[in-house]
């Protein structure tokens, strides 16, 4: 198990967000998680990758807790994330933005940045080259990252996630605004990283056709609380997830 | 009554609602249903004027609203209940109540405006009780409650609920339901009842609309909806026919 | 259209009367001195009149001819209270304009700032600023020169006056500025030697709205007397509240006391408010036959008919500061050396606006006590004690 | 004792004025949350603006009160709609501080131009003796200063509670989304929470310059301490600007009292720092989302 | 470095050398010495504000903190002037380490008064404590080292520019390194910046801390050129300044700090004749630019120059 995820509770000024969460992501795995509107999926997401605290309970990462470990101590232990919302580097350019993922592993100090003249190192520019080969964005390298459409943007965030390196990333609604192609694409590539990468990617998404073609596992969250798990069959037969989604007789 | 033709629009640069064509016919409670990230709550906003769409007619009827800002929208007869309710949290439940009223408050309407929220207490007796409370102390039935009865204050013709059902308890959802079959009868409104609880929404629903990815993919009458596979697919990415062959 | 026709009408007049001017009617190359002077930012109550003043004496000058046949060119440039800007000004006018001998700056700390710029450059300065270390140590201030009265000597005036009343204990209240904190240093330094004690030392800023806390203070610490070192609105709260709360115990302001704008701001507040003042505030009330009066005179009536304001005191020490670099001027012709020299040596008994004057190699001032006149205020106009 | 209530007497008439420059932060923050750092200007734009009509043109009191006030809502609306509202959907918050600075020193170069360097003043709005209490002396228009600010926060309460404009003020602040499905137009509000906090702050200016006079520049030192008001009694709270204000107010003169009056600024700048460190809003700001708001 | 940026700092370096021999105007050149001092203030803050994204109003009280400790050190304790200017600065930055770690943790406007705040306590120290209160001292040792003593303007304009161009050349390396693309990250989304693994409240210190070194060396090289200080040129007013010159020069390029130095030290020189309304004018020309020159000078000409080649 790469991920194991303890008793995690976590409250917004009363109201129970999460509610003695527990399931665990296999390593090698595309790991879904789905559920309604306001189920907590998201805080989840950022609760794994540190943004922010649970109330109790623990998280382990490659048996190790991590609980109380700053956000960016969790990236350089292997923990990548997407945004929902769209957090790219606007002002940046596209590879640029895969160079701060680069930035984890090849960083160097303050003072000596400021005396290096040669500024960053060819091969790190190329291996982002290559990166975004990867997530098929080469051609748009020299762009402002602000400027790419959604479906790009997204890619690049995947790409920059990518950089840095991860066991696990974690995407939160990867799908969100691209057409049927871009998510067919998308799709694609998801398990192109977990095959050749052997990259565990735990899913947060609400297409659901995108989400039972590629999950090797699912598990259904509903008011803050885990109300199935297992795989893509079995979820889409699941009563209580039916009633979740569709509502009670 | 209501009338939307061609709607297109981008929520930043996301293209969120392609194309989308829909009707309300005056006494009507009419369902959107979908899962999340369909569009449902940007269609609504778009209706009430806080997003503005690309290209496409709304029309109310038979006046044209495409363009015009949210306060010149209410005050045409469209209200909305949005979703997470929105109730001020810090003003008490009768102020929440009276702002519904913003929209047609002058010295004259005054009094008018008294009788009504009477009117409304009369529908809602558990808000009069809690008048003085404030509104962030209301459990959530009882804020939906508020949030509707506000909604109602500005007299619409039109009401549009965003997600009523959300974060409710299953009793308490069933009370809110039968309330706007009351309201609408009350008050002969026209209902666009945005909902992820797609039962219950049909349950009380003359018709209804599927919205998946920004278009509509189905619409019909409530039972005929409630009985399609499409439904169900579109909530759960379900394909009924490949099981069977399975 | 109208206006147009007025600012076309204008250019042409001016245009005119410069290609018309006779060219030659200097046919002297014209001397040129340099004035620094604080004309905006926060000492511009010190700029501003010292300007004004330079600028109507240079034009009596040249209309009277210039001096010797030479026109006097004077280049104004405004420091805005700033060090900075007083050194740069300091280094154009050295080094660009090429002045004889400068004036001002107005304040010590900008005087401060440009010593080591002249000293380098050998060109005299008269300093308009009060602060004592502008001309002292005076084998370091060769070149330096002022003409505004020590704080120390107002200060003498004030404990003198307070010596005379038996007043013993006094409480101090000073704005936080380089004005009010000078005034707070010689205050505070000199009372043993008049055998008096300062029993409160109380200050605020130059922003503050309200000192009577302050001045509570000072009356519950046993002071026979308050005395308030400031310049700007503060000494017209101070004076108010000191009114306010009658407090029984007579009000000492400095010098930076003396405009008739402190009368009008305060009212009937100010009614038996004492501060040493020079005889240029009250050179109405002055003896005819003192050798100051004449000067006075001309110089109040001249200024206050173009400017239609008071000079006030600080005017009054560019107009020192000028007339010794005219007079030297005239005597010894454009070097730098023998305008110093003379300067130095030559201004004795000289009766200016400030007082009377008398250099000497080892004072640069060359004013004391005597400058200074005590001044009540009664019935909203000056009255000098005897 | 005496010399207590004689401290606090001063710390009550600046505390006015730190309230009531508080208040308009608070105001215009809760609408935009914006800081302005123009709120101090308004107090100098009112003692100054007085000064003109009554003395300048000679208008009688209620004639120049009215000017004032009228003088200073048309440079609130002026900022609003000149500098706010076009940089105001950028949501660049830098650039909204500096915008507000930009504004301040145009307003104190405008009043330079017009009023000059020199201080002013006007008669006291009642004339006649000091009063005594226990000892203490106050005069009559520290008392119109005290009671002035005291009406303000009355009838501030009053139209925040009691009217529907006040009611769609409120709104606004807590809720932007649900006040516009209400109706409300958030722009106007935006416009008015502007005017309202020029006013205000003229308020105290016209209240005080009969005692602290008023010049061009006094203004920047004004924001400082209403802000440092504001933030004691928790920003956005109007009611929180109050309490900061006089507290603010009186621990500056028992400072200067008891201690050294030449640390009076430094304790309220320590003070303030203290809170804004001791408090922070949290590098994602959530806490802010979550506080509820409360006038 | 980029290649623009490198031609950039030759050509400059090559104008330092030049310019004093052909415009021999001392003048002119102290002229060159403020635009020097406050290009380097400046260039501190643009790197907080556009590579980092905080605000600082209080960069004057790391000006005045460099300017006092190094005047006082030289002169009260005799310390020969490198070491005091070096120890000005190491004060500086521990200042500025223990001020920005409750600091940065601030945003926006909270962010903006803290340093306020900080900057104007500085200045009531200086008015309260420093030699000569509020009155100011004089009499700083000039510059000196190897028992050489700088005298001329001339020496001191190549002192200030040599620090100058050391400093672009540092800020440059920094901004083109790998940590400046973290920098300029961390402007854009300090949520998205966590989660790559970029340590930012250890970033944003270190920026603030560069920030205040820029600031004190600029501070103390004024205090040995001048030779006299007081409290007044460091108040908030200053800090204002150094806001006026990051913003016209634009903040998102390093070399705007030099060329809004130049433009605001000139202005009051031309303004000279338009004493009553010069604020008028410095608050027409910020907002003005804030509206509609939102980006600064430089950043731009830079937009021109590229919309030409494209064409």
């Amino acid at each position: 198990m790469i991920l194991e995820i303890n008793n995690v509770s976590k409250s917004f000024g009363g109201i129970k967000a999460l509610k003695n969460i527990n399931f665990s992501v296999k390593e090698g795995e595309i790991h879904a998680l789905i559920g309604p509107n306001g189920a907590g999926k998201t805080t989840l997401l950022n609760i794994i990758s540190g943004i922010e605290k649970m109330d109790s309970g623990d998280i382990r990462f490659k048996n190790i807790s991590i609980k109380g470990i700053p956000p960016h101590k969790r990236a350089a232990l292997g923990i990548a994330r997407t945004f929902q919302n769209l957090e790219i580097f606007g002002n940046l350019k596209v590879f640029e933005n895969i160079l701060t993922g680069l930035y984890l592993k090849n960083q160097k100090g303050f003072l000596k940045s400021g005396i290096t003249l040669k500024g960053i190192d060819k091969d790190l520019i190329i291996q982002s080259f290559s990166i975004l080969e990867y997530v098929n964005l080469l051609n748009k390298k020299d762009e402002l990252a602000k400027n790419l459409p959604v479906g790009e943007q997204r890619l690049l965030e995947l790409g920059r996630a990518l950089a840095t390196d991860p066991h696990l990333i974690l995407l939160d609604e990867p799908a969100a605004g691209l057409n049927m192609r871009e998510t067919k694409n998308l799709s694609q590539l998801i398990q192109k990283i977990r095959d050749e990468k052997a990259i565990t990617i735990l899913l947060v998404e609400h297409d659901m056709e995108l989400v039972m073609g590629i999950s090797d596992m699912i598990t259904v969250l509903n008011f803050g609380e885990v109300i199935a798990e297992g795989e893509p069959l079995m979820i889409q037969k699941n009563p209580s997830v039916i009633s979740a989604y569709l509502g009670e007789d | 009554m209501l009338k939307i033709k061609n709607l297109d629009v981008y929520y930043g640069k996301l293209y969120t609602l392609k194309k989308v064509s829909l009707h309300l016919n005056k006494g009507e409670i009419v369902s959107l249903i979908g899962s999340n990230g369909a569009g449902k709550t940007t269609l609504l906003n778009t209706i009430s004027g806080l997003i503005k769409p690309a290209s496409g007619i709304i029309a109310l009827e038979g006046k044209d609203l495409t363009n015009l800002t949210p306060e010149k929208i209410v005050k045409e007869g469209i209200a909305q209940v949005p979703e997470g309710r929105h109730v001020f949290k810090t003003l008490s439940v009768e102020e929440n109540i009276l702002l519904g009223a913003y929209s047609r408050y002058s010295m004259k309407t005054k009094r008018e405006i008294k009788e009504s929220i009477e009117k409304i207490y009369e529908l809602f007796p558990k808000l009069k009780e809690r008048r003085k409370q404030l509104a962030g102390t209301l459990s959530g039935g009882e804020q939906q409650m508020l949030a509707i009865g506000r909604a109602l204050m500005s007299k619409p013709k039109l009401l549009l609920l965003d997600e009523p059902s959300m974060g409710l308890a299953p009793n308490i959802i069933k009370e809110v339901f039968s309330y706007i079959v009351e309201l609408k009868r009350v008050f002969a409104l026209t209902v666009l009842l945005v909902e992820q609880n797609a039962k219950n929404a049909l349950k009380i629903s003359d018709r209804g609309y599927v919205l998946e990815t920004g278009r509509i993919i189905l619409e019909g009458s409530a039972e005929d909806l409630l009985m399609n596979r499409d439904v169900q697919r579109a909530y759960l990415g379900r394909d009924l026919d490949a099981e069977v062959r399975i | 259209m109208k206006n147009l026709v007025k600012a076309s009408l204008l250019i042409i007049t001016i245009a005119i009367a410069l290609i018309f001017t006779p060219k030659d009617s200097y046919c002297k190359e014209p001397y040129k001195i340099g004035a620094i002077l604080s004309v905006t930012g926060a000492a511009s109550f010190l700029g501003e009149p010292e300007k004004n003043t330079i600028i109507m004496l240079a034009e009596q000058i040249n209309k009277a001819g210039g001096i010797n046949g030479h026109p006097l060119e004077v280049i104004v440039e405004d420091s805005k209270s700033d060090e900075t800007q007083a050194v740069l000004a300091a280094k154009k006018l050295i080094e660009k304009d090429k002045v004889l001998a400068i004036i001002g700056p107005s304040t010590t700390g900008e005087s401060m700032a440009i010593i080591p710029i002249v000293t380098q450059a050998k060109t005299p300065l008269i300093s308009v600023a009060a602060g004592a270390s502008i001309t002292q140590p005076v084998q370091e201030r060769y070149w330096i020169f002022k003409t505004a009265q020590y704080d120390t000597s107002a200060v003498e005036a004030i404990y003198n006056h307070m010596k005379n009343k038996g007043i013993k204990k006094v409480g101090i209240i000073t704005i936080t500025t380089a004005f009010g904190d000078a005034g707070r240093k010689a205050l505070i330094e000199m009372a043993p030697k008049f055998g008096i004690t300062v029993v409160a030392d109380e200050r605020y800023g130059p922003k503050d709205t309200d000192m009577t806390t302050q001045l509570v203070k000072i009356k519950s610490a046993g002071a026979q007397a308050i005395i308030n070192w400031s310049v700007g609105p503060g000494q017209v709260i101070v004076t108010k509240n000191w009114h306010a709360l009658k407090l029984g115990i007579p009000l000492y302001q400095s010098h930076g006391w003396g405009s008739k704008k402190n009368l009008e701001l305060a009212g009937k507040a100010a009614e038996g408010v004492i501060a040493p003042l020079g005889r240029l505030v009250v050179w109405d009330k002055i003896p005819d036959k003192h050798p100051q009066k004449p000067i006075l005179k001309k110089y109040v009536s001249d200024y206050e008919g173009k400017y239609r304001s008071e000079p006030g005191t600080f005017g009054g020490h560019a107009y020192d500061a000028f007339m010794m670099v005219v007079e030297a001027l005239k005597k010894v012709g454009p070097d730098k050396q023998k305008i110093r020299d003379y300067i130095e040596t030559h201004i004795k008994n000289w009766p200016g606006t400030g007082g009377i004057f008398n250099m000497s190699p080892k004072d640069h001032c060359g004013l004391d006590m005597k400058a200074f006149e005590m001044v009540i205020v009664k019935n909203g106009d000056w009255e000098i004690l005897k | 004792m005496t010399l207590f209530l004689q401290f606090l007497f001063a710390g009550l008439t600046t505390g006015s004025v730190y309230a009531l420059v508080g208040i308009g932060f608070n105001i215009i923050y809760n609408s935009t949350s914006i800081i302005n750092l123009a709120q101090g200007e308004f107090v100098v734009l009112g003692g100054l603006m007085m000064w003109f009509f009554l003395h300048s043109l000679q208008l009688p009191f209620s004639v120049s009160l009215c000017l004032t006030l009228l003088t200073a809502a048309i440079i609130g609306l002026i900022q609003e709609r000149l500098t706010i509202k076009p940089l105001l959907k950028k949501g660049d918050l830098l650039l909204m501080i500096m915008v507000t600075i930009a504004f301040s020193i145009l307003i104190r170069g405008i009043l330079m131009f017009k009023f000059g360097k020199d201080p002013y003043t006007y008669a006291p709005f009642t004339e006649g003796e000091p009063i005594e209490i226990f000892g203490a002396i106050i005069t009559q228009q520290t008392l119109w200063v005290i009671g002035i600010t005291a009406l303000c926060i009355v009838l501030l309460y009053l139209f925040f509670n009691k009217t529907m404009t006040g009611r769609a003020m409120k709104a606004c602040s807590l809720d932007m989304k649900a006040a516009r499905l209400m109706g409300i137009n958030v722009s106007k509000v935006v416009m008015l929470s502007f005017l309202i906090s020029a006013v205000i702050g003229a308020i105290g200016g016209i209240a005080i310059t009969p005692i602290s006079l008023m010049e061009y520049d006094k203004g920047a030192m004004l924001s400082v301490k209403g802000f440092c008001a504001a933030i004691m009694g928790g920003l956005g709270k109007s009611r929180g600007a109050v309490v900061g204000g006089f507290t603010l107010g009186m621990l500056e003169s028992l400072t200067a009292g008891y201690i050294h009056s030449g640390l009076k600024d430094a304790i309220a700048l320590l003070i303030m720092l203290f809170i804004l460190f001791v408090k922070p809003a949290g590098i994602f700001g959530k806490t802010e989302i979550l506080r509820l708001r409360k006038f | 470095m980029s290649k623009g940026n490198a031609i950039g700092l030759f050509f400059l370096g090559i104008f330092v050398i030049f310019f004093p021999q052909i415009v021999t105007d001392n003048y002119i050149l102290t002229v060159g010495i403020f635009i020097g001092i406050n290009a380097l203030v400046a260039m501190g803050l643009s790197i907080l504000m556009g590579y980092a994204g905080q605000i600082s109003l209080g960069q004057a009280g790391f000006y005045g903190l460099g300017a006092y400790v190094s005047a006082i050190l030289s002169l009260k304790f005799g310390l020969p002037v490198p070491i005091s200017v070096f120890i000005s600065i190491l004060t500086a930055s521990l200042i500025a380490v223990i001020l920005a770690i409750p600091s940065l943790r601030l945003k926006g406007h909270y962010l903006a008064v803290a340093t306020l705040g900080f900057g104007e306590i500085i200045h009531i120290i200086l008015n309260e404590w420093g030699p000569g209160g509020p009155s100011g001292f004089g009499d700083i040792p000039p510059f000196s080292i190897f028992g050489y003593t700088l005298r001329s303007t001339v020496e001191y304009f190549y002192l200030i520019w040599m620090f100058i161009i050391l400093a672009m050349t540092f800020s440059l390396n920094l901004i083109h390194s790998l940590t400046g693309k973290a920098l300029r990250a961390i402007h854009d989304s300090e949520l998205a910046s966590v989660t790559l693994g970029i340590n930012i409240t250890k970033l944003k210190i270190k920026v603030f801390v560069l920030s205040s070194i820029y600031a004190s060396l600029a501070g103390a090289l004024y205090a040995h050129y001048v030779t006299f200080l007081s409290p007044s040129g460091f108040s908030l007013f200053y800090s204002i300044l150094i806001l006026m010159v990051v913003v016209i020069g634009g903040m998102t390029n390093i070399w705007g700090a030099i060329a809004g130095a130049i433009i605001i030290t000139i202005l009051p020189e031309i303004l000279r004749g338009f004493k009553e309304i010069d604020i008028l004018i410095y608050g027409l020309i910020l907002t003005f630019c804030l509206l509609f020159m939102r980006k600064g000078i430089v950043p731009l000409f830079i937009e021109i120059w590229e919309k030409r080649i494209k064409k």
